[in-house]
């Protein structure tokens, strides 16, 4: 079972790294940001089929302190926006 | 193989499913947000149907619980995170700095 | 066939390597701040895959959170910075040899090291007053350096203080959106709890003061953000005792010892665990303080 | 090759990265971006190292250390941008 949990997250890591070669050849600001937003989705993916995988129930914190932290980011980004705007 | 085993399989295929969906999105339709807004919601789904995948081979409702409070919560910054960009995107429209 | 294992591995590290080149190429400062971004990302899910769910769990909160803020919250003023002049290729080609040396080094010794014998850590471990390891180390077998590290921490937010301008009233904050404001109302009381059980876990499992004062740090600072508290200054009233209790705590129990067993922070039998607790406690504080000080510092109108 | 023995490489090439962009590069910001990175890389070596030991635990006293790490590693960072903030001033008052 483990296998197939490592593949899936190997599947996850391949839509991160296809989705940052789209973002780093460059949208936007807001394109980039909301497209960090979701690599931390799926971060969160990866680390729960992990924690399942190697059975290692803190990974699951992680994923947890992913998914309250996310948004601190685009806030900051928001703000910068907001400033520079004036 | 057992059936709660099967249908977690096909709970993961389905979330996988989602999560490539919205990448193979994200690289055919560059540039606009409506898209990318739209994507964060494939990827929600995803997540969501990874979660339950989860939770039916770990067999246990504590992390079943775990699980559902992340999906929940991740979700809910996607969407508060959307529309932040969005209107920020709107504002900066015409002087955009890149 | 390679294992997926080995095969996600490879690809991690790959990535992580190619994610430093863009940053480092990016061109602009936002693509760059962005590609960090996403590079603390990839390192919490490399700590995960080498065991070490603690720093996982720190880099979750530092990296993929405060770091990204203090960037972009630096970005507006970087922007405008003046900067020397580019240096030349000759520079460049020098700095890209050395770099070349400096790995091949690095990889020579890594490859090369003999393998090492078992630790006489593992015979100490059940006399440490936690149970968890990586606790032990810093509060217990190495807890002089948790000391002084809270004494560094103290150091660098008045030294952050000293440079700013004196006396200056907050800036008015530019109007947030009530979605945001709602968001943040859910997610507080979810940061305090995260935080709270993460210091309660410390004692016997990956967690602790660390990654707990990093997510009460993180939620204060997403309050400021959302203009939901008014920037207040942490130089007034009872604040800076608070920013200095982990310190304090530590000193205090130092002495405790000393005077008590004649080593200091050498913990009594019985009392070690109750004592990591508090100390925990205070640390908690202070690493929560001190990153809400030093993300705050700069950000009033004087200074803008 | 193992997992660590391969990430303890790949935090040698960070430095090594690293190394280049805090010297190749020209604007302070990128410079601490780079000094991040290269603190990252040193913290991959160790930890690196610290699962290669016998048994399937790792050492906990290089994980301790990177922890205490991480968390000087933030403040020199942000005490680092208060330099640049205070440096970025100073040049618009003198004009």
């Amino acid at each position: 079972m483990s296998e197939v949990l490592f593949i899936a997250a190997l599947l996850l890591l391949l839509t991160i790294l296809a989705g940052l070669w789209r973002v780093l050849r460059g949208p936007a600001p807001a394109d980039r940001m909301l497209a960090v937003q979701l690599f931390g989705t799926s971060g969160v993916g990866i680390l729960l089929l992990l924690a399942e995988a190697m059975d290692e129930r803190a990974l699951r914190d992680v994923a947890l302190l992913f998914a309250l932290l996310a948004v601190l980011g685009v806030v900051a980004f928001v703000r910068w926006r907001a400033g520079a705007a004036q | 193989m057992s059936v709660a085993t099967l249908l977690a399989l096909s709970l993961l295929a389905g979330g996988l499913f989602f999560f490539i969906a919205g990448t193979l999105g994200l690289l055919r339709f560059p540039d606009q947000l409506c898209r990318i807004h739209a994507l964060t919601k494939a990827d929600n789904v995803g997540l969501g149907l990874l979660s339950g995948s989860l939770a039916l081979l770990s067999g246990s409702w504590a992390v079943a619980l775990k699980l559902l409070l992340i999906w929940l919560l991740v979700m809910a910054a996607g969407a508060t995170v959307a529309q932040l960009v969005a209107a920020s995107h709107q504002a900066g429209r015409e002087g955009d700095r890149d | 066939m390679i294992s997926p294992v080995l095969l996600f591995d490879l690809l991690l590290g790959l990535s992580l390597l190619w994610l430093a080149w863009r940053t480092l190429a990016a061109h602009t400062l936002f693509e760059a701040c962005v590609s960090f971004i996403v590079f603390g990302l990839l390192m919490a899910l490399s700590w995960v895959r080498l065991d070490a769910p603690d720093v996982a769990l720190a880099e979750a909160a530092v990296g993929a959170g405060l770091t990204g803020v203090l960037l972009l919250g630096a970005l507006e003023r970087a922007e405008r910075a003046r900067v020397e002049a580019a240096p030349g290729p000759w520079w460049r080609r020098g700095a890209g040899l050395s770099a070349l040396l400096l790995f091949l080094l690095l990889a020579a010794a890594l490859i090369t090291l003999p393998p090492r014998p078992p630790l006489p850590l593992q015979e100490a471990l059940p006399l440490a007053a936690a149970e968890h390891p990586v606790t032990a180390v810093l509060l217990d077998f190495r807890a002089w350096d948790t000391l002084l590290e809270s004494a560094v921490l103290v150091l660098a937010v008045v030294a952050a203080w000293s440079l700013e301008r004196s006396v200056s009233p907050p800036r008015p904050a530019p109007v947030c959106s009530e979605v945001l404001r709602s968001l943040v109302r859910l997610l507080l009381p979810f940061s305090i709890l995260s935080a709270g059980y993460l210091l309660w876990r410390g004692g016997h499992a990956p967690g602790g003061a660390f990654q707990a004062g990093t997510v009460l740090a993180a939620a204060g600072i997403l309050l400021l953000l959302s203009d939901l508290r008014r920037p207040f200054d942490l130089r007034r009233g009872y604040w800076p005792l608070a920013l200095l209790s982990g310190l304090l705590l530590f000193i205090a129990v130092a002495l405790g010892t000393l005077g008590y067993g004649g080593t200091a922070l050498d913990y009594p039998p019985g009392g070690g665990a109750a004592l990591v607790l508090l100390l925990e406690l205070g640390l908690t504080v202070t690493i929560a303080l001190a990153f809400i000080a030093l993300f705050s510092s700069g950000r009033s109108r004087g200074d803008e | 090759m193992s997992s660590a023995l391969w990430f303890s490489l790949v935090g040698a090439a960070l430095v090594a990265i690293a190394l280049y962009g805090v010297f190749a590069e020209h604007h302070p910001l990128r410079r601490l971006i780079a000094l991040n990175m290269m603190a990252s890389g040193v913290f991959l070596v160790l930890i690196g190292l610290a699962r290669q030991l016998p048994g399937r635990v790792p050492d906990p006293v290089p994980h301790a250390m990177v922890l205490t790490g991480i968390v000087v590693a933030v403040s020199a960072t942000a005490f680092a941008l208060a330099l640049l903030r205070r440096l970025s001033r100073v040049q618009q008052e003198e004009g």
